[in-house]
C-alpha cells in the first residue's frame, strides 16, 4: 500500500521534473551572461591558476570551501560526539586480527606511494585535476591501508588534531590576513607567478595543502573514530 | 590522431532521464526501505543522482575540462582574446565547483547518519524503522 | 647494537627518499626545476615520517646487480603474465572448461616480507595459480589445473623461475 | 509628574514592595499592603480630577490615561471595596503560605481595574483588562483547590471574551487608525454595516465573559468560590463590575449609534433575564455558602444587564445603582462568609449552625446585606430593583419584569437558607468554641453594610455622581427631570418616598428578632441536630437532622426539568469532543521518520500539481 | 617513428580490450569463486595494463604516468585478489574440487588457526 | 560512433541498474557494493562529462571511505535487512 | 584506423563491464561479486586512460592514476570485512 | 570601519578549530573561549548594526571579487537586526550552558564547538548572499543540529537526531534541484542577481524552483507538513540546545524562505500561500500541543506554532505584516529559549521529563518557575509583556490588510495555546510535588542568564518603543528589493572599474 502511494508520488515527481528538464537542450549553455566567463577569463589571467575549477573553489567561491571544511570538521566532531561511550573497552582493537602477510608487505610499500598520491594531488591541485580534498582523501585511504592491515596500528589521536587544528586556524588566518592586507577576507596578496607553474596562483596552493592536511586528518580521523566503534 | 567528436547529441535526454530515475530510486529507497541503512543508502544514492544532474546542466557539447593544461594552451601568448577562445570551449566550471563541495558535504551527512545508525542500534537492537519511535505525537 | 639500528634507520629513510621521489617525478613527469626541488623536499618529509614502514629491502637492491635482475624480473614476470593469460583465454573460451582446481602448498626460501610478497603477487599473476595466504613461509596457492600435491614438485612448478630471481635481487 | 502616574506608580511599586517585604516579615508585607492601596485611594480622590490627562504613545499609538466622570463612580466601587477587602485579608489571610504572592496579585487586581477605569484608549484598555485577568486567576489558583478545573475554565473564557475583545479593538484599529474610545465614538457611524453589527458583538462577548452573562458564566461559580474570600469579595464586587462597565460604554455609545439597535438590545437584556433566573435557581440548590453566594452574584449581575441592555436612562440608572450596591453587599456577604470560613473552618450550610450569638457583628453584617440582596425595603437593593422594574414596565418589557420578579422573588429563599442556614438554629457542641472574628476582619463589614444602608436610605448620594457620570456618556442632562424619572423617589431626590412605612416594618421585624433572641435564652434545652435520642426513630448514625438539610426540596422538584440542562455540561462535552478531535489530529505525528519524509513528497506533489493554482 | 608507435600502441589497446573482455567472460563463465579471481585478476590486469601501455605508446609523452599506473595496477591487483580469496576461504566457501579428488591443502592449516582461535 | 552510444547507454543504465540493485537487495553487504558500482559509474560518467575533478572527488570518497564507513556500520549493527534473512543465512 | 580500434575496444569494454555487472547481479557468493567489482575498477580505469586519450587531454590520466589506487583499497576493505577481520 | 561582516563566521570558525588546541593547555578555556567569541561578536554586532543604521546597507565581498561573481556577504538592517539577536541569544545559551549538566564531562569540547558552529551557520544563512553559500550553510547548522540531537548518550536522542536527518537529507537535496534549475537558466548564484534577472527565467523553471526551495527551505523552516523532526529534536536535545533550536535555529529558516520568496522571485501568489500554509501550521501544532504530557515536546509544538504565526505575519506581505513578523520573532527569540532553558531546569532530574513531574516545584525553584510563568505568559500574548505587542502588530496588519478571518482564526488558537500553558503552569505552582523528583537549583550563570531574558521580556513589554524603529527599519530594508539588488550589485562596480 505505502509502496504504491509513494510510487505514485515519485511518478508525479519525476515527471514534472523530467518535463522541465527535457525543456533544456542536452550540452547547450541556456544562458548569456552568466558568471561563467569572468571565471574562465580571471582564473588563468589574473589569478594565473590553469585550473579553473580550483580558482572557483578557492578563490572565487573560497568562501563555500571554508564552509565545506568546517562540515567535514564537524562531521568528525559529530561523529566522536554521537559514538561518545563513557568506557571503551581498554585495548579495543579497530581490526580483530592482521590481515595475510602479504597485504601487510604491500601495503608498506604502497602506504607512502599513497601519501605521496595524495600530496602529489594537492600541490598540483592548481594545474591538475584534484587538490585539497581528494587530497586530503587520498590521504585518508593510505591511512585506512594501514589500519586494514595490521592490528596495532594506531594514530594518535592528538597529532590528528593538532594537524586538523592548525590546518584550519591556518585557513582562516589566511583569509583575515587577506582582509588585512588587502581588502577583503581571502583575498589573495601573494604574487600570483606564471600559469602553469607550480609556484603560482598566489594563495591557491597554499590554501589548498592547507585543505589537504586539514581534510585528510579529518578523514583520518573520522574512520579511526569508527573504526574503533564496537560493541 | 585528433579530436574523436564525442557527439552525444542523440542521447540528449539520457543524462537526464537517468539522473532523474537515479533520484527517484533513491527516493522511493528513504521512503520505503525499513532498514535503517538502507534508508541512508537511499539518501546517498539520491545524492549522486542530483549531483549528476548538476554537472549534466554544466556541459556544454564538445567542450573540455577548463583546465588550462600547457598541452592545451600550445605556446600560445596568454592574451585575453586566446584565452576567451578557449574558454569557449570548456565546459561550465561552476557546477563542477558546486558538486565538489556537494560531494563533500553528502559525505559528511552519510558519515553523520551512519554513526546514528550505530547508536540506534546499541539503543533499540535493531534497524527497522517502524520499530523504532518512542517519539510520537 | 644502536648503531646498527641507526645505520638501518638511515637506510630506510635514503631508500624511502629514493623511492617517493622517483614516484614523485613519474606523477609529475615534467622535469621542471621546481618540481623536482619540490619533489625533494617533499619526498624527504615524508620519507622521515613513513620511513618506519619501509623496511623492504637494504640499500643491496641498488648493487648493480640487483638492478640487473630486477630487469630481468620484469622481463620473466612479463612473459609469464602474458603466457599465463592465453592460457586462462585458452580455458575460458574452451566450452567444455578444462579446469582442476585445487589448493597446494610448498614452502619458500625467500627472507624477507617483501620479497615473499612479489613471489605471491607473481604466483597470483602466472598461469593458473592465485596465492591464497602466507603463513609463515608457507605459501598456499590455489592451482587451477593441480599436477601434483608435493610441496617439492609444486615449488619447481610454480616458483622456481621467480624465486631464483627474487633471491638474486634480495642477495639472500 | 502626572497624579495618574503617580498613582500607578505607587501600585506598582507598592506591589514589588510588598512582594518583597514578604520575604523579610510578613507584618511588614501586610503594612505595606494596606499602605499601598489606602496611598493610592488617598492620592486618587485628592489629586486625580476629570479633566486630568496623561497622553504618551507607544509602538506608534496614541494612547491617553485619564478619568471621565462615569469611571469615577465605578473608582468608588474599586477604591472602596478593594480598600476594605485590604484591611479585611490582613486578618483573613494570617497564618496562610504565600502572602506576597497573594499581596503582590491583589494590589496588581486593583491597579489593573483602576487602570480599565482610567484608560481613554482601547489598547491600555485591553492591557490592564488582561492585567486584571492574569492577576485574578493567579488568586483564584492561589489555594490550589481543583486548580485544573476552575483554573482553566476561567482563564479559557477570560481569553475568549479578551480575545473577542482584541479583535474588535483591532479591527477598530485598522478602519480609523486610532485606538481612542472618543474617536471610535465619533467615526463608529462611519463603519460598514456589518462592523457596525460585529463589533458591538465582539465587544460585548468580551465583557460579557467577566460581567458573567448567560452561556458565558460557567467560569464565575468556580471562581468566585475558589478564591480566597478576601479576594472574592472584590472579585465578585469590582471586577465583575469592569464587564458591566465596558457593557455600559458599548451600549451608551456604540449601540445607540446603530439604526437598528433593539435586536442586540433585546438579546442582551433577555439574557440577563434569563441568567438572574437560572442563578437564583442554581444559588438555591447550593448548600455550601461559597456557591450560593457565587451563583447569587451572577443572578445579581442578571439584572444589571438586563438593566443595561435596555439602556433607557432609568435602566441605565438602576443597573449602575445596583452595581454599586451590589459591590457593597456582596462584598460584604463573601467577608462574612470568610470570617465564618476562618472561625469555624468550614463555610457548609449544613454543618454550621446558631453563630448568631458568637459572631454577633458577623451577623449583624450579614443580615443588612441580606436584606439589601434580597431587595427588602428600606435597604439599597430594593430601591434598585424598583427601578429596574419602573424602567423595564416603562420600555414595555413585561414579560421581562416577569422573569426578573420571579428571581428576586426566589431570591428570598437562597436569602433566608444563607442567614438561617449560617446564624440561625440550634447550636451545637461543635460549634462552642467559635468567637468573634477579629475586628480588621468585622469592621470592614460593618463599614460596607452601614453604606448599603446608607444607599438605600439616601440614594441621592450615590445617583448624583451616577447622573453626571451618565451624561459624559451622552445621555440627556437629567437635572430638570431626574427626580420624576421615578416614582419611588421624594421631590427632594435623596430618600426615597416609602421610607417610613419601610422603617416601620423593619422595627416591628428586628422587634420580633431580639424578643424571640432573648425569649430562647431563657432555660432552653438545646438538642443537637445530630441528637437521635430525640425521636422514637432511629435514624442512620450520623444523619443531620437540620432541616436546612434539603432544604427545599419541594421547590426543587418543580424546577428540576430547568435545573437539569445545565450549560457546563455543553461546555464540558464540546471541550471533551475538541480534545478529542486533537488527540486525533496530532498523530499526523506518527513518530515514524519514514512517514515524515513521505509527508514531505506529499507536500511537493501537492505542490507540484497545484502549482498553477498557487503561483499565478 | 610517431606512426609506428601509434600503430603498435592501438595494438596493444586492441589487445588490453580483448583481455578485458576474456576476464568479464572468465568471472562469468568459471564454476566457483577462485577460478574466476584467477580468470578475472589475471586477465583484467594484463588487459588494463596493455591498454594503458598502448595509450602510452600512441601518445608518447604520457607514457612515464601510463606506466605508473601499470605499476600500481600490477601491484595492488594481485594483493586485492589475494586478499579476496583469503577472505573467500574464511568465510568457509572451500574451492569446488572436481570429482572431489582435488586437494586442499590449505584446509588443515585453516583449520589449525580457527583452533588457536577458539583455544 | 554507435559504440559509444552503446557505451555511454550501458554505462547510464548499469548505473540505474546499480541503484536500484542496492535499494532492493536485502542483503546490505550487496547493496553497498551497489553503491559502490554507482560511485564508479558515475566517476566514469563525470569524466565523460569533462569534469575530472568531479570524478576524482567521487572517486576518492565514494569508492573507499563512502563503503568502510558502510560496512563499519554493518559490522556494528546487522548484515541482512530484516530478522528472517538473517536467520536463514547463519 | 585507429578510430576504428578504439571503438572496437571500447565494444569489448562495453561487454566485459556487462559480465561484470551480471556477476554482480547474480552473486553468488559475496566474494564473485567484490571480484566483479574489482574488474569492474580495472576497466573503468583502462577506460579513463582510454578516454583521456580520446579527449586528448593528459591531465585526465590523474583520474585513472587515483581511481586505480583507491579501487584497490575498497575492495580490500570488503574483502577484510568477509574476513571477519573488521 | 568598526569591523567587518566577515568576522562573524571567520571568528567562530578560528575558535572553533582552535578549542581542540586549548582543551590540550587547560580543559577550562574550552569553556570560556565560546563564550569571549560569542561576546565580542556581539559587540561587534551592535555596533555595526548602528552604523549600518546610519551609513546603510555594507556589503563584504569575499575574495576580492564582486558580488555577481564572488561570494558577497550582506548586513542590511534587516539581516543585521537577526545576526544582534541570534549573537545575544547564542551568548545567553553560553552562559546558560557554561556548566550544565551533561556538559560537564568529557565531550564538552564537542558540544561547545558544535554549539558555536550551529551559531555560525545560522549567521551565515542570514548573511550571505549567495544562494550555493547559503546550502553550505545550512549544511553546517544542520550537522550540528544533528550531533547535539543526538548529544545525550541515554534518551532517545539519536531517534530524534535520525529523523532531522532524513528531513534535513531531502531538505538539501531539494534545495540542491532548486540551485540547478536556476543555475541552468541564468548561469549566476548571487541572490541579488537572480533577483534582477528573475523574469528572464522560462516561467514553469521560475515555479519549479520556487516549489523546491519552499519544500526544502520549508524543512528548516519547519511549515507543517515538513515538520516532523522538530518535536523529536527540540525534546531530546539538551535544554540549551533546544533553546537555540527555537531562538535561533528556526529562525534562519524562516529567513531563507522569506528571503526567497520575497527577493528572488516575484510569483504571484507566493503570499497567499506563506499564509495558508503560516495558518495550518499554527493549527495543527497547537493542536498537537494541547495533549502533550512532555514539557519540551509542548515546547517545541509551541514553537513550531509560533513559527507558522510568524509566516502568516510574513505573508500578509505589507510593511506591516513585515514587522509583526519580525516583531513577532524577536519577541519568540526572547521567550521560548528562556521556557527552555526555565523548563530544563524545572525537569533536570526528573526522567520522563513529563509535566506531571513539574508538580509544585514553584516552592522549590520559585525563580526559576517564576521565569517560566513569565515566559507562558508572554508567549500566549498577555499584555503588559513583550508577546502582546508581537501579537498586536501582527493583528492589526492582518487587519488593515482585511484578513479577519485570519485574526478570528489565530485568536482561537491562542486561546488553545493560553489552555495547555496554563495548564503547566498550574502545576508548577499549585499541585503537590512528586515524591521521588529532587529538583536541582540552577547554577549562577544559568540563573543570570534567564533572568536577562525575563527583564527583557518585561521591558519590551512596557516600553515596544525600544525596538520597534529598528524592527522597521527592518522591514522596510526586506521589502525595499530593488535596493537590496542595488546595493548588493553596486557595491561591486567600484572595485571591479
Amino acid at each position: 500500500m505505502k509502496k504504491i502511494l509513494v510510487l505514485l508520488l515519485l511518478a508525479v515527481f519525476g515527471i514534472y521534473l523530467a518535463d522541465v528538464l527535457f525543456s533544456l537542450e542536452f550540452g547547450k549553455q541556456f544562458f548569456t551572461d552568466g558568471v561563467k566567463d569572468f571565471y574562465l577569463t580571471k582564473g588563468p589571467l589574473d589569478l594565473k591558476v590553469s585550473n579553473t575549477i580550483t580558482a572557483i573553489i578557492v578563490n572565487f567561491r573560497g568562501f563555500d570551501t571554508l564552509g565545506e571544511v568546517t562540515v567535514l570538521f564537524l562531521a568528525t566532531t559529530a561523529m566522536g560526539g554521537i559514538l561518545y561511550k563513557k568506557r571503551h573497552k581498554v585495548g579495543a582493537r579497530s581490526v580483530l586480527f592482521p590481515s595475510s602477510q602479504i597485504v601487510m608487505a604491500g601495503s608498506k610499500i604502497l602506504f607512502p606511494a599513497i601519501i605521496l598520491l595524495g600530496i602529489y594531488v594537492f600541490v598540483h591541485g592548481h594545474l591538475t585535476p584534484g587538490g585539497g580534498f581528494q587530497g586530503g582523501t587520498i590521504i585518508a585511504t593510505g591511512f585506512l591501508l594501514m589500519l586494514l592491515a595490521y592490528q596495532d596500528y594506531t594514530v594518535s589521536h592528538k597529532v590528528l588534531t593538532i594537524v586538523e587544528s592548525l590546518a584550519g586556524i591556518t585557513f582562516v588566518v589566511i583569509g583575515l590576513m587577506g582582509l588585512i592586507k588587502g581588502s577583503t577576507f581571502l583575498e589573495n596578496f601573494m604574487p600570483v607567478g606564471t600559469l602553469n607553474n607550480l609556484f603560482s596562483g598566489g594563495l591557491i596552493p597554499i590554501i589548498y595543502i592547507v585543505v589537504g592536511f586539514k581534510v585528510g586528518a579529518e578523514l583520518t580521523g573520522l574512520i579511526y573514530t569508527a573504526l574503533h566503534e564496537k560493541d | 590522431m585528433d579530436q574523436i567528436s564525442f557527439d552525444i547529441s542523440i542521447v540528449e535526454y539520457g543524462f537526464f532521464a537517468s539522473a532523474i530515475l537515479v533520484i527517484l530510486v533513491g527516493l522511493y529507497g528513504a521512503l520505503v526501505k525499513k532498514s535503517l541503512i538502507k534508508i541512508v543508502i537511499g539518501l546517498s544514492i539520491l545524492e549522486s543522482g542530483v549531483n549528476l544532474l548538476l554537472i549534466t546542466i554544466g556541459y556544454i557539447q564538445g567542450g573540455t575540462a577548463p583546465v588550462f593544461s600547457p598541452q592545451l594552451l600550445k605556446d600560445m601568448p596568454l592574451t585575453l582574446e586566446n584565452i576567451k577562445a578557449l574558454g569557449n570551449e570548456m565546459v561550465d566550471p561552476v557546477p563542477q565547483a558546486l558538486v565538489l563541495t556537494a560531494i563533500v558535504i553528502g559525505f559528511g551527512v552519510t558519515a553523520v547518519a551512519l554513526s546514528l545508525v550505530i547508536r540506534l542500534y546499541r539503543h533499540h537492537h535493531t534497524l527497522v524503522i517502524d520499530e523504532i519511535k518512542n517519539l510520537k505525537w | 647494537m644502536e648503531t646498527k639500528t641507526l645505520y638501518k634507520k638511515l637506510t630506510s629513510v635514503f631508500l624511502n627518499w629514493l623511492f617517493l621521489f622517483i614516484v614523485w617525478n613519474a606523477f609529475t613527469s615534467s622535469f621542471q626545476a621546481q618540481e623536482v626541488i619540490t619533489g625533494l623536499i617533499i619526498s624527504f618529509l615524508l620519507a622521515l615520517f613513513t620511513s618506519r614502514f619501509f623496511d623492504c629491502c637494504s640499500l643491496r637492491v641498488l648493487h648493480p646487480v640487483s638492478l640487473f635482475y630486477s630487469i630481468v624480473y620484469v622481463f620473466v614476470f612479463l612473459i609469464a603474465l602474458i603466457r599465463s593469460n592465453f592460457d586462462m583465454a585458452k580455458r575460458v573460451l574452451s566450452p567444455s572448461l578444462p579446469i582442476n582446481p585445487g589448493i597446494v602448498k610448498f614452502k619458500s626460501k625467500l627472507q624477507s616480507d617483501f620479497a615473499k610478497m612479489m613471489l605471491a603477487n607473481s604466483i597470483t599473476l602466472t598461469p593458473g595459480t592465485l596465492s591464497v595466504d602466507l603463513i609463515e613461509d608457507t605459501l598456499y596457492v590455489h592451482w587451477i589445473d593441480v599436477k601434483t600435491d608435493d610441496p617439492e614438485k609444486v615449488h619447481a612448478e610454480i616458483a622456481q623461475q621467480f624465486e631464483n630471481i627474487l633471491l638474486k635481487i634480495f642477495a639472500e | 509628574m502626572n497624579s495618574i502616574v503617580l498613582i500607578f506608580g505607587v501600585f506598582l511599586g507598592g506591589a514589588i514592595l510588598t512582594y518583597l517585604a514578604h520575604k523579610l516579615s510578613n507584618i511588614l508585607s501586610s503594612a505595606f499592603f494596606v499602605l499601598t492601596i489606602f496611598t493610592a485611594t488617598v492620592l486618587f480622590y485628592l489629586k486625580v480630577e476629570t479633566g486630568d490627562v496623561f497622553s504618551f504613545s507607544l509602538n506608534g499609538l496614541h494612547l491617553e490615561w485619564g478619568i471621565t466622570s462615569f469611571s469615577w463612580i465605578f473608582s468608588l466601587i474599586v477604591l472602596g471595596l478593594g480598600t476594605m477587602a485590604a484591611v479585611y485579608s490582613i486578618s483573613f489571610m494570617k497564618g496562610k503560605e504565600r502572602l506576597g504572592y497573594y499581596y503582590f496579585n491583589f494590589i496588581l487586581g486593583i491597579f489593573s481595574m483602576m487602570g480599565i477605569l482610567l484608560s481613554r484608549d482601547l489598547v491600555s484598555f485591553f492591557i490592564f483588562w488582561e492585567i486584571m485577568t492574569w492577576s485574578s486567576y493567579m488568586i483564584v489558583v492561589y489555594e490550589g483547590r481543583s486548580v485544573q478545573k476552575i483554573g482553566i475554565k476561567y482563564i479559557l473564557f477570560s481569553a475568549m471574551g479578551a480575545y473577542a475583545m482584541l479583535m474588535a479593538i483591532v479591527i477598530i484599529y485598522s478602519q480609523m487608525q486610532s485606538v481612542m474610545i472618543e474617536d471610535l465614538i465619533y467615526s463608529f457611524s462611519s463603519f460598514s454595516i456589518s462592523y457596525q453589527i460585529w463589533l458591538p458583538i465582539l465587544l460585548l462577548t468580551g465583557f460579557g465573559v467577566k460581567a458573567a452573562m448567560m452561556p458565558l458564566h460557567v467560569w464565575a461559580p468556580g471562581a468566585y468560590s475558589h478564591a480566597p474570600m478576601a479576594y472574592t469579595s472584590v472579585f465578585s464586587g469590582a471586577l465583575s463590575k469592569m464587564g458591566v462597565y465596558g457593557m455600559v460604554l458599548v451600549f451608551s455609545t456604540l449601540i445607540s449609534q446603530l439604526p437598528e439597535h433593539t435586536i442586540i438590545r433585546e438579546v442582551v437584556a433577555w439574557l440577563g433575564g434569563i441568567t438572574a433566573v437560572m442563578g437564583t435557581l442554581w444559588a438555591i440548590t447550593q448548600d455550601d455558602a461559597k456557591k450560593l453566594l457565587a451563583y447569587s452574584s451572577v443572578a445579581q449581575l442578571g439584572y444589571i444587564i438586563t438593566g443595561v441592555a435596555i439602556g433607557t436612562e432609568l435602566a441605565m440608572l438602576s443597573a449602575i445603582f445596583l452595581s454599586v450596591l451590589h459591590a457593597l453587599f456582596k462584598g460584604t456577604l463573601f467577608m462574612v462568609v470568610g470570617a465564618i470560613e476562618k472561625q469555624t473552618g468550614t463555610t457548609n450550610l449544613t454543618e454550621v449552625t446558631g453563630l448568631i450569638r458568637k459572631m454577633p457583628w458577623t451577623f449583624i453584617a450579614a443580615l443588612m446585606s441580606i436584606i439589601a440582596l434580597a431587595g427588602i425595603p428600606p435597604l439599597g437593593g430594593f430601591v434598585g430593583k424598583w427601578m429596574l422594574y419602573e424602567s423595564l414596565i416603562g420600555s414595555d418589557h413585561y414579560i421581562l419584569v416577569i422573569l426578573i420578579f420571579f428571581a428576586s422573588t426566589a431570591g428570598f429563599l437562597y436569602c433566608y437558607k444563607f442567614l438561617f442556614g449560617f446564624f440561625l438554629g440550634q447550636e451545637e457542641k461543635e460549634w462552642d468554641h467559635v468567637k468573634e472574628a477579629p475586628a480588621s476582619m468585622v469592621v470592614p463589614m460593618l463599614i460596607l453594610s452601614f453604606f448599603s444602608f446608607l444607599l438605600g436610605t439616601f440614594p441621592g448620594l450615590i445617583l448624583k455622581p451616577i447622573d453626571q457620570g451618565m451624561q459624559s456618556l451622552g445621555y440627556v442632562p437629567t437635572e430638570g427631570h431626574f427626580w420624576g424619572m421615578s416614582v419611588l423617589f421624594n421631590e427632594w431626590g435623596n430618600a426615597v418616598v416609602l421610607q417610613p412605612i419601610l422603617y416601620a416594618i423593619m422595627a416591628v421585624f428586628l422587634f420580633f428578632l431580639v424578643f424571640l433572641t432573648l425569649k430562647g435564652l431563657k432555660g432552653t434545652r438545646y438538642v443537637t441536630t445530630k441528637d437521635i435520642s430525640s425521636s422514637g426513630e432511629v435514624p442512620g448514625e450520623f444523619e443531620n437532622l437540620s432541616y436546612k438539610q434539603n432544604f427545599f426540596q419541594p421547590f426543587l422538584r418543580a424546577v428540576e426539568p430547568v435545573m437539569k440542562r445545565q450549560i457546563d455540561k455543553y461546555y464540558t462535552g464540546i471541550g471533551n469532543g475538541i480534545e478529542a478531535f486533537f488527540n486525533y489530529v496530532r498523530r499526523v505525528y506518527s513518530g515514524n521518520g519514514q512517514t515524515y519524509a513521505i509527508y514531505v513528497i506529499i507536500f511537493l506533489v501537492i505542490l507540484l500539481l497545484f502549482k498553477n493554482n498557487l503561483f499565478g | 617513428m610517431k606512426e609506428v608507435l601509434e600503430i603498435i600502441g592501438a595494438l596493444f589497446v586492441l589487445l588490453g580490450g580483448i583481455f578485458l573482455f576474456l576476464g568479464g567472460l572468465g568471472i562469468v563463465r568459471m564454476p566457483d569463486a577462485y577460478n574466476r579471481i584467477q580468470a578475472g585478476t589475471k586477465a583484467t590486469t594484463l588487459g588494463g595494463m596493455s591498454l594503458i601501455l598502448g595509450v602510452g605508446l600512441m601518445e608518447t609523452s604520457w607514457l612515464i604516468k601510463a606506466v605508473v599506473i601499470i605499476i600500481f595496477i600490477a601491484f595492488s591487483n594481485p594483493i586485492s585478489s589475494h586478499a579476496l580469496a583469503r577472505a573467500n576461504y574464511k568465510r568457509k566457501n572451500f574451492p569446488y574440487l572436481k570429482n572431489t579428488k582435488g586437494v586442499d591443502a590449505y584446509k588443515d592449516a585453516y583449520l589449525n588457526e580457527n583452533k588457536e582461535e577458539q583455544s | 560512433m554507435i559504440i559509444y552510444l552503446i557505451f555511454l547507454f550501458v554505462l547510464l543504465a548499469l548505473m540505474v541498474g546499480a541503484a536500484i540493485y542496492s535499494i532492493m537487495q536485502k542483503d546490505l553487504l550487496y547493496a553497498v557494493i551497489g553503491t559502490g558500482v554507482i560511485s564508479l559509474v558515475l566517476s566514469i560518467l563525470f569524466f565523460i562529462l569533462q569534469a575530472p575533478d568531479v570524478a576524482l572527488t567521487e572517486a576518492a570518497i565514494g569508492v573507499a571511505l563512502t563503503t568502510i564507513i558502510f560496512i563499519i556500520t554493518i559490522r556494528n549493527t546487522v548484515r541482512y535487512e530484516d530478522e528472517h534473512d538473517r536467520k536463514e543465512n547463519k | 584506423m585507429i578510430q576504428i580500434i578504439i571503438y572496437v575496444t571500447f565494444g569489448f569494454m562495453v561487454l566485459g563491464i556487462i559480465f561484470s555487472a551480471w556477476r554482480i547481479m547474480k552473486g553468488p557468493t559475496a566474494a564473485d561479486r567484490i571480484l566483479a567489482l574489482d574488474t569492474l575498477t580495472t576497466i573503468s580505469v583502462s577506460g579513463m586512460v582510454l578516454l583521456a586519450y580520446v579527449f586528448n587531454r593528459f591531465i585526465y590520466l590523474d583520474v585513472a592514476l587515483i581511481y586505480g589506487v583507491l579501487g584497490f583499497i575498497g575492495v580490500l576493505v570488503i574483502a577484510r570485512y568477509l574476513e571477519g577481520a573488521l | 570601519m568598526v569591523g567587518s561582516p566577515i568576522l562573524f563566521v571567520a571568528v567562530p570558525l578560528l575558535a572553533a578549530f582552535l578549542i581542540p588546541l586549548f582543551g590540550f593547555i587547560w580543559k577550562e578555556l574550552v569553556r570560556i573561549v565560546p563564550g569571549i567569541v560569542l561576546l565580542y561578536l556581539l559587540i561587534l554586532s551592535v555596533s555595526l548594526y548602528i552604523q549600518v543604521l546610519q551609513d546603510g546597507t555594507i556589503v563584504e565581498q569575499i575574495g576580492g571579487w564582486a558580488p555577481p561573481w564572488g561570494i558577497n556577504l550582506v548586513f542590511s538592517p534587516f539581516t543585521g537586526l537577526l545576526t544582534t539577536l541570534m549573537l545575544f541569544l547564542a551568548f545567553i545559551i553560553w552562559l546558560y550552558s557554561y556548566r550544565f549538566k551533561n556538559v560537564d564531562f568529557e565531550p564538552s569540547k564537542k558540544y561547545f564547538i558544535l554549539l558555536l558552529m550551529l551559531v555560525t551557520g545560522s549567521i551565515g544563512i542570514v548573511l550571505t548572499g549567495d544562494i550555493f553559500n547559503q546550502f553550505v550553510f545550512i549544511e553546517i547548522m544542520s550537522i550540528s543540529g544533528y550531533a547535539l540531537t543526538a548529544f545525550y548518550t541515554g534518551r532517545d536522542s539519536a531517534e530524534a537526531s535520525f529523523k532531522y536527518l532524513i528531513m534535513g537529507s531531502l531538505s538539501s537535496m531539494f534545495l540542491l534541484l532548486a540551485i540547478i534549475l536556476i543555475y541552468s537558466q541564468l548561469g549566476t548564484l548571487n541572490m541579488a542577481d537572480i533577483a534582477s534577472k528573475a523574469h528572464l527565467m522560462k516561467p514553469e523553471f521560475r515555479v519549479l524552483a520556487l516549489v523546491f526551495f519552499i519544500v526544502g527551505m520549508g524543512i528548516e523552516a519547519e511549515i507543517f507538513p515538513l515538520n516532523g523532526w522538530a518535536p523529536d529534536a527540540y525534546s531530546q536535545a539538551p535544554g540549551p540546545i533546544g533553546a537555540a533550536f527555537s531562538g535561533i535555529v528556526v529562525k534562519a529558516g524562516i529567513y531563507s524562505i522569506i528571503r526567497v520568496t520575497f527577493t528572488l522571485f516575484d510569483v504571484e501568489g507566493t503570499m497567499q500561500f506563506l499564509v495558508l500554509m503560516g495558518m495550518i501550521t499554527l493549527v495543527v501544532a497547537e493542536m498537537a500541543a494541547i495533549k502533550q504530557d512532555k514539557i519540551k515536546r509542548m515546547l517545541a509544538y509551541s514553537s513550531i506554532g509560533q513559527m507558522g504565526l510568524v509566516l502568516v505575519a510574513f505573508g500578509i506581505g505589507t510593511e506591516e505584516g513585515v514587522f509583526a513578523a519580525l516583531f513577532l520573532m524577536v519577541n519568540h527569540a526572547l521567550v521560548k529559549p528562556l521556557l527552555f532553558l526555565s523548563a530544563s531546569y524545572l525537569v533536570f532530574n526528573s526522567t520522563e521529563k513529563s509535566i506531571r513531574e513539574l508538580n509544585g516545584l514553584g516552592k522549590y525553584l520559585p525563580l526559576t518557575s517564576f521565569l517560566f510563568a513569565l515566559g507562558a505568559i508572554a508567549i500566549v500574548g498577555m499584555p503588559p509583556l513583550s508577546g502582546f505587542w508581537a501579537k498586536w502588530s501582527m493583528l492589526t496588519a492582518a487587519a488593515n490588510s482585511n484578513m479577519i478571518l485570519i485574526i478570528g482564526l489565530v485568536l482561537l488558537v491562542s486561546v488553545v495555546e493560553i489552555v495547555y500553558y496554563f495548564r503547566v503552569v498550574n502545576r508548577i505552582y499549585f499541585f503537590k510535588k512528586e515524591e521521588d523528583v529532587e529538583p536541582k537549583k540552577p547554577t549562577i550563570n544559568a540563573m543570570v542568564s534567564m533572568i536577562v531574558l525575563g527583564i527583557l521580556i518585561v521591558t519590551i513589554g512596557f516600553y515596544p518603543d525600544l525596538i520597534t524603529s529598528y524592527l522597521h527599519e527592518a522591514s522596510e530594508s526586506l521589502l525595499d528589493k530593488g535596493k537590496y539588488i542595488q546595493d548588493v550589485l553596486s557595491a561591486g562596480q567600484s572595485i571591479i572599474q
